[in-house]
């Protein structure tokens, strides 16, 4: 039988980032998958080895834009870790609003691609029109819409207001309501979604412990595993149970994510109500030394930082695992066996960030 | 005989134009958007028409003119009301010529767009030669100009799937999947991915043409004075645009499934009701 | 001529490659297609294909595989064509300034029309910077 | 002058084949081949040119008693060749049934002939009969039969060649070829049921020798599968007789079609029978597509202007007799079942000459369908189709025999690009399938006819035959346009196309032929006049004109020299307007990663260089042979049974 | 299906929520990070912004007495500004303009007076 070979990528409308999937299928029906990573290496972690360790927060955040502060948290509390320093109940509350916040706009704007994926262009609109009120939050808080900037070591560097805080409810409540009306019922319901995603690209819980997928990919197959569960900064204050779906095809995933974005809304609303007063840092002296391995829970599932110093002003070695690297695999196994046209649905589906995949 | 010959030819690019920048409008109000003016496809084709020309091989520039004339010609057979099915075929040949155009470069997505255009052709063409056979039955003649009454009150299922094939012509979702209107496709326009400049503004000006033709023929059920039929034509061309933003799109044999299964079998019954009960 | 560079500057295409940015101008580039801010309302859409496009927004740093990717693309987009770079990588290599797999600027692969600063570029920014390449567009390059 | 011109036109065929057989030289065998498809064209010109039809004629009664023996001695011959493959290779499928088969119809036509008969040999006054049908089926038997010999001359050269054989088999192969036209004419112009029939196993002879004539054992399976399959129409043709004579008393075909009566349905649909073995319907297409593995000129000859071509003449020419009845409509549905199923399995086929074969039984179940709708147009556009399909279809395979020889490949994926290597040959081949595919040839004009004439039809069936007729063609659109896609599918380059060398032998006979295809399609008008118009009107009122030689019936229009000069627009002004500067050809848009602009290839894992492949749609999965085949015989068999039952009721 | 009808025809007739930017100016929020000042007064060139920008987008000449800002590799990310020891750098609240050609920002200071 005639046998496609052709290039998914690295410059295709479906995936705003460059990644090439070499594609081979039969009539429309993939058969193989290659993937080819690295069009946008950058080599942070080598750059990392040549900045001053407070410097590379701001590298660290711009591995990638979407989670950048995750990528700033986990290094700082790496830091913070190897050099003893307790930071304060105050900075791990705004840590977790922060935190949360990314996590809403960055399954917002997920859930925009997903929908344009499959060609349903006013849900993404639709999406991404409630996704600004969330950038709003964010560029009234730390300043900017994306890279909020707000870590460092020791704690954080702005703080929120009672007004502050008072507009931030505001904003979520209107937030809330339009993904109420609008977006959350087609999801649950709409028939075109669910034959573009139900079946579509099915990880077993076997298959997912086997090729250690993370994140909502992870939890779409049923199996309970997020890093908020070992409760760095306030989450142990505020409570948290993971959110699990067991089907473990696209759709899983997509309510997965759905239901984790209600879940950060409510995180965002206890973290405000519960906020203790206090100081928002504290000032860390000396240089990092010895190694250490910092875990948290990215949008896309769990961030590894591993960080060694030396007693200089420079790091000896920063490693940074990111989720959608681990999720690769599994993309690989959900791949075969699907059309042509369910590849930008089920590639997305594990919502690949290859800004943070490639360093 | 000679106006209308010309008329057809000169206005039918307007009319199409027209309801293609309406069409933006109305899609990005639905979307909470303003959306570009609504002249907005005039000045897209005008600057297409003065880009510079770049290709890959030539026997698609070749073809894309055969794709207008023959758009252009199924318009003039219209518009003197010659035979409907002759039309459908003339139409038919207007599009294979665009499928061999966009087979003729050996590009990824231009011959999957190529292969999944084919495959709208199998959806669609049915639905339109059994709907010029129900027209048939109802007023014994093949030719637009014996047909005198409304036939929407008989051919209901008809203009049913007649919405099917429109939705399928209008490149419009669920079932725009050989070269979408939204960009963020897994196909990168597929059939149109290697036109450029003039000859992606051809194959415009041709859609134009092909969507004033194919609305023209839905307003044929409805014959009764010049509006009642315009306005059907119109109302269906809405239908299409709400369809089209509130479903996600679907894949290729969910087309055919759909486009078979609905519109052929809406068509045939039909025809059959009408073969039994009189017409 | 006139209706022609009218047409020109009001139907702009855009081509929108990431060379290696933190995705972070990727997503207000696409932010700047959403309802709030609705560029098409310029006539502006989002092709995903050179070969269509007017406007090649390229984000992030060029590196070593990107490199030839970007020329590619840019050789298979026709003429008027202009180049916008967004974000401060993409202008100067910005904070990878001295990761070692940065070549640096875009403008050190193809030539550049306008820049775009900010990390991330606002959105304003991003439509500021397409207005001034519209300018360049009109009179042909 | 018209008995001498039917006696060359049947029996030089069979001379000259005895000659070829005769000779071992090469170059003297060429010239008589050469010299009898001069003596056939030029025999079938004058005939049209001179006869007033139509016109009966009956040979000597030494010819009946000929006829006779032959028959019997051909069974005997049939009976040797299933006997001896059953002592070879002991019991098959194959040997049994043809021994089986060849027994029934030898003792129930001797018991007929020897016992009920109540002379021997039964005569029929005229013996011949030729009207403007017989003499429309003559012309393309004696014309395009003759151009595939001619081709024929120089492909077993290269194809002997090819297999690299010591010993030269062409006389045997050009002895079939020849005959094969001799018999052909024999058929379409026998008036006597007896002779038609003797006619009628005499190209299933032909058939099945060229089909085994490579004697791989592939070869021999497919020829002995084509015979037995033609044998069970054998068998139809000899009950049609026996049911015929004993209801009637005259073995006179024309008699019976003029007087049709009730009794007569059933010889009817045994007839019937016969001409659907022969002309491949589903379920029996199996022996047709067994066929491909024989040399390029005998599938052209057996799917363009003999063999199967004589199936559906047979439809057509009994078609009047069931006007009307309940057997009209099966065989309506019948026709139009196989026209889809066929264009349906073409689909996933991707071997060119199996996509030939599907789309030759499709387009003859479309003419079996038009016989059953049996309306005025409906025949028209029967007719239409037999001319315009044996042009077309012998001309693509000429054509893909070309190609096999130039890239020694017959699939469709090896075809990739073909259009800049061999820029003469594909293009004829496109222009040969457009002409099969696209309004406003003819073959698609006939397809109008026939869509419009099944949407006129009275039958309660006929929403049923629509639904085959509309998939059916929208099925064919898919074939052959990706089939084209591949042809056309090249590689960016600035070097200007270079013609393959111009071979005589090769050439000239596609050229005639795409000529043929595209002047009569735009002299439809006339061709209708002089040629579809008297044939029709033999046993129908015409209801066409061509008035400003546009092609009117009663219910619609078909325009078709506008559109040819659309068509001509279409090629003319691009190739004004379309200039192609080397400075402005750029790479196919490979996502970025094109490595240059001429080469399909693209970078890809580990910075390497990977081919760009491209496979076209075949849906294997879903409309694959193996999927679907079986059931498509299943329901075949229940519409043939429905239609015996209905006959018998 | 109709899960989405309602939204589109609510959208359909209500106003668009589109900002008309080139037009319609929002003002940033009073806390957002734009482009930096550099206060002549202040400075006393100690160059430590020049050693904790990470974008290196900052060159001090301590000699020309000059700052060399770039705002093409500026990253906003405001270390600067909490890293000056003598706080002589501000953060604009609007961001820097596109621009043509990528020119450096060169602030010149008055000649030293000590």
């Amino acid at each position: 039988m005639a046998r496609t070979v052709i290039p998914f990528g690295p410059q295709h409308p479906v995936f705003p980032e460059p990644i090439q999937l070499k594609l081979e299928c039969e009539d429309e029906r993939i058969v193989g998958v290659v993937p080819v990573i690295g069009y946008i290496s950058r080599g942070i972690e080598k750059a990392a080895e040549l900045n001053p360790f407070r410097n590379n927060i701001f590298l660290c955040e711009r591995v990638c834009g979407i989670c950048s502060f995750m990528h700033a948290l986990c290094y700082c509390q790496g830091i913070e870790d190897m050099m003893k320093v307790e930071v304060p109940s105050r900075a791990r509350f705004l840590r977790v609003f922060w935190a949360e916040l990314s996590r809403m706009h960055s399954h917002l704007l997920w859930l925009g691609l997903l929908a344009d994926s499959f060609g349903f262009e006013s849900l993404f609109m639709q999406v991404w029109r409630a996704r600004e009120i969330i950038l709003d939050i964010s560029e009234m808080t730390s300043g900017h819409r994306i890279i909020q900037s707000t870590n460092v070591i020791g704690g954080v560097r702005r703080d929120i207001d009672e007004e502050m805080a008072q507009k931030v409810e505001e904003m979520l409540a209107q937030f809330k309501e339009l993904a109420d009306r609008s977006i959350l019922p087609t999801i649950l319901n709409d028939p075109t979604i669910k034959e573009r995603t139900v079946g579509k690209g099915i990880l077993t819980k076997e298959q997912a412990e086997l090729l250690a997928a993370v994140g909502p990919t992870l939890r779409g197959s049923g199996v309970a595993s997020d890093m908020r569960m070992t409760e760095y900064a306030a989450y142990k204050e505020i409570g948290f149970e993971p959110i699990v779906e067991t089907a473990g095809d696209s759709y899983a995933r997509t309510l997965v994510r759905v239901k984790e974005i209600y879940q950060s809304l409510d995180i965002i609303l206890k973290a405000l109500s519960m906020m203790p007063e206090g100081d928002i840092a504290v000032r860390v002296t000396g240089r990092p030394e010895g190694e250490v391995v910092s875990r948290v829970e990215q949008p896309r599932g769990e961030l590894i930082y591993y960080v060694k110093g030396n007693g200089t002003a420079n790091l000896e070695r920063l490693k940074i695992g990111t989720p959608t690297f681990a999720n690769i695999p599994s993309l690989l196994v959900m791949l075969p066996g699907c059309e042509l046209a369910d590849v930008p649905v089920i590639t997305l589906s594990i919502d690949p960030c290859i800004a943070c995949c490639e360093r | 005989m000679a106006i209308i010959f010309i008329a057809a030819i000169v206005v039918t690019p307007f009319i199409g134009g027209l309801l293609r920048g309406i069409d933006r409008k109305l899609t990005a109000h639905m979307q909470g958007r303003i959306g570009p003016p609504i002249q907005q496809p005039f000045y897209d084709i005008i600057k297409l028409f003065s880009k510079s020309q770049i290709i890959t091989t030539r026997s698609p520039l070749l073809l894309v003119y055969g794709y207008l004339l023959f758009i252009v010609a199924a318009v003039v057979l219209f518009a003197l009301k010659q035979d409907l099915l002759m039309l459908i075929l003339v139409l038919g040949v207007a599009d294979v010529l665009l499928v061999m155009g966009s087979f003729s470069t050996r590009s990824p997505y231009s011959q999957i767009g190529s292969n999944r255009e084919l495959l709208q052709m199998f959806s669609y063409e049915p639905i339109l030669i059994l709907a010029s056979i129900a027209i048939y039955m109802e007023t014994g003649s093949f030719l637009i100009s014996r047909i005198q009454q409304p036939l929407l009150p008989t051919l209901w299922p008809v203009y049913l799937a007649l919405l099917i094939a429109l939705i399928i012509l209008m490149r419009k979702s669920p079932f725009d999947i050989s070269a979408s209107e939204h960009a963020h496709q897994e196909i990168v326009r597929g059939i149109f991915t290697e036109y450029s400049g003039l000859y992606l503004g051809l194959i415009e000006l041709a859609h134009w043409y092909e969507l004033v033709l194919v609305l023209a023929v839905i307003s044929l059920l409805w014959t009764a004075g010049v509006w009642p039929g315009i306005l059907l034509a119109l109302f269906s061309w809405f239908i299409v645009l709400i369809i089209d933003n509130i479903n996600a799109r679907l894949t290729w044999s969910w087309m055919i499934r759909t486009s078979w299964v609905a519109g052929i079998g809406l068509s045939i019954l039909n025809i059959i009701g009408l073969r039994l009960f009189g017409g | 001529m006139n209706w022609i560079a009218r047409s020109r500057a009001k139907s702009p295409w855009l081509l929108h490659y990431d060379c290696g940015s933190c995705n972070g101008c990727d997503i207000e580039i696409l932010a700047c297609l959403t309802p709030l801010y609705d560029i098409e309302r310029f006539g502006i859409v989002n092709m995903g294909n050179p070969k269509h496009a007017d406007i090649l927004l390229v984000t992030g740093p060029a590196n070593h595989p990107n490199y030839r990717v970007l020329k590619n693309l840019y050789e298979q987009m026709p003429e008027p064509k202009v180049v916008v770079v967004v974000g401060s990588c993409g202008c100067t290599g910005g904070v990878f300034h001295n990761c070692p797999n940065i070549l640096g600027g875009i403008d050190k692969v193809i030539p550049v029309d306008v820049y775009v600063p900010g990390c991330a570029a606002k959105p304003e920014a991003i439509i500021d910077g397409v207005v001034l390449a519209l300018e360049k567009l009109k009179n042909g390059k | 002058m018209t008995a001498s011109l039917i006696g060359i036109a049947i029996l030089f065929p069979f001379a000259a084949g005895f000659v070829c057989l005769t000779l071992k030289n090469h170059k003297a065998r060429a010239g008589v081949v050469f010299l009898s498809a001069i003596v056939l064209i030029a025999t079938s010109i004058l005939f049209f040119s001179q006869g007033t039809f139509p016109l009966g004629y009956t040979p000597s009664h030494e010819w009946d008693m000929a006829i006779f023996v032959l028959d019997y001695l051909l069974m005997a011959y049939f009976l040797y060749l299933g006997l001896n493959d059953f002592f070879r290779n002991g019991i098959k499928i194959r040997n049994v049934s043809t021994i089986g088969l060849v027994l029934v119809q030898a003792i129930s036509l001797a018991l007929f002939e020897f016992s009920w008969a109540p002379e021997l040999p039964i005569t029929v006054e005229p013996a011949l009969f030729i009207d403007h049908l017989s003499l429309i089926m003559c012309l393309i038997i004696c014309i395009i039969g003759s151009l595939i010999c001619i081709y024929g001359i120089k492909y077993m050269q290269d194809h002997e060649k090819h297999l690299g054989l010591e010993k030269t088999k062409q006389n045997w192969f050009f002895f079939y070829m020849v005959m094969f036209l001799g018999a052909m004419n024999g058929i379409v112009f026998a008036n006597n049921i007896l002779w038609l029939y003797f006619f009628w196993e005499v190209t299933t002879l032909c058939c099945y020798a060229l089909i085994r004539h490579d004697e791989t054992p592939e070869a021999i399976e497919s020829g002995f599968r084509a015979l037995w399959m033609n044998l069970i129409g054998g068998v139809g043709f000899v009950v049609a007789i026996i049911l015929a004579f004993n209801s009637y008393g005259t073995l006179s075909l024309i008699t019976l079609i003029s007087n049709p009566t009730p009794f007569l349905l059933l010889p009817l649909a045994f007839l019937f029978l016969a001409a659907l073995t022969k002309s491949a319907q589903v379920p029996f297409q199996g022996w047709l597509l067994g066929a491909m593995v024989a040399p390029v000129p005998v599938s052209a000859l057996l799917h363009s202007s003999t063999m199967v071509k004589a199936g559906v003449y047979l439809a057509v020419r009994i078609a009047p007799a069931f006007w009307g009845t309940s057997l009209s409509a099966m065989i309506a549905v019948f026709g139009g079942f196989t026209f889809m199923a066929a264009a349906i399995l073409a689909i996933s086929q991707s071997e060119a000459k199996r996509v030939l074969a599907y789309s030759t039984i499709s387009n003859l179940g479309l003419i079996i369908l038009c016989a059953g709708i049996n309306t005025p147009l409906a025949i028209t556009a029967a007719i239409m189709l037999i001319i315009f399909h044996a042009i077309s279809k012998g001309l693509l395979f000429l054509c893909v025999g070309n190609i096999e020889h130039n890239i020694w490949s017959k699939n469709i994926e090896d075809m990739q690009g073909l259009v800049r290597r061999l820029p003469l040959i594909t293009g004829i081949t496109i222009a040969g399938m457009i002409s099969m595919l696209l309004a406003p040839f003819g073959v698609l004009i006939s397809k109008w006819a026939a869509i419009e004439a099944a949407g006129a039809s009275a039958s309660l069936l006929s929403p049923l035959i629509l639904l085959f007729l509309v998939i059916g063609s929208a099925a064919t659109t898919v074939f052959w346009v990706k089939w084209i896609g591949r042809f056309l599918s090249e590689v960016p380059s600035t070097e200007g196309l270079k013609m393959e060398p111009f071979s005589p032998l090769y050439h000239t006979p596609v050229m005639l032929l795409i000529g043929g295809a595209v002047v009569l399609s735009i002299l439809i008008a006339p061709v209708y006049n002089w040629l579809v118009s008297p044939a029709v009107g033999t046993f129908y009122l015409t209801t066409v004109s061509t008035q400003s030689w546009f092609f009117r019936s009663a219910i619609g229009c078909f325009v078709a020299w506008p559109l040819f000069i659309v068509l001509a627009a279409a090629l003319v002004v691009p190739s004004l307007f379309v200039k192609t500067k080397p400075e402005r050809i750029r790479a196919a848009y490979m996502c970025g990663e094109n490595v240059e602009y001429d080469t399909p290839q693209f970078r890809s894992v580990a910075d390497d260089k990977f081919e760009l492949q491209l496979g076209g749609v075949y849906l294997e999965e879903d409309l694959g042979e193996k999927k679907l085949d079986k059931w498509f015989k299943v329901i075949a068999l229940i519409i043939l049974l429905v239609l015996f039952v209905v006959v018998l009721v | 299906m109709p899960w989405m009808l309602p939204t589109i025809m609510k959208n359909l007739f209500s106003r668009p929520v589109t900002r008309r930017y080139p037009y319609v100016k929002r003002p940033p929020f009073p806390e957002a990070r734009g482009k930096l000042h550099f206060d002549t007064e202040k400075c006393n060139l100690c160059g430590a912004c020049s050693r904790i920008c990470p974008a290196n987008a900052i060159i001090v000449d301590k000699e020309g007495r000059t700052i060399k800002y770039n705002p093409f590799a500026c990253i906003y990310c405001g270390n600067c500004v909490e890293g000056c020891p003598k706080k002589a750098i501000t953060m604009d609240i609007l961001y820097s303009p596109p621009a043509i050609q990528k020119e450096e920002e060169v602030i010149t200071f008055p000649p030293s007076t000590k």
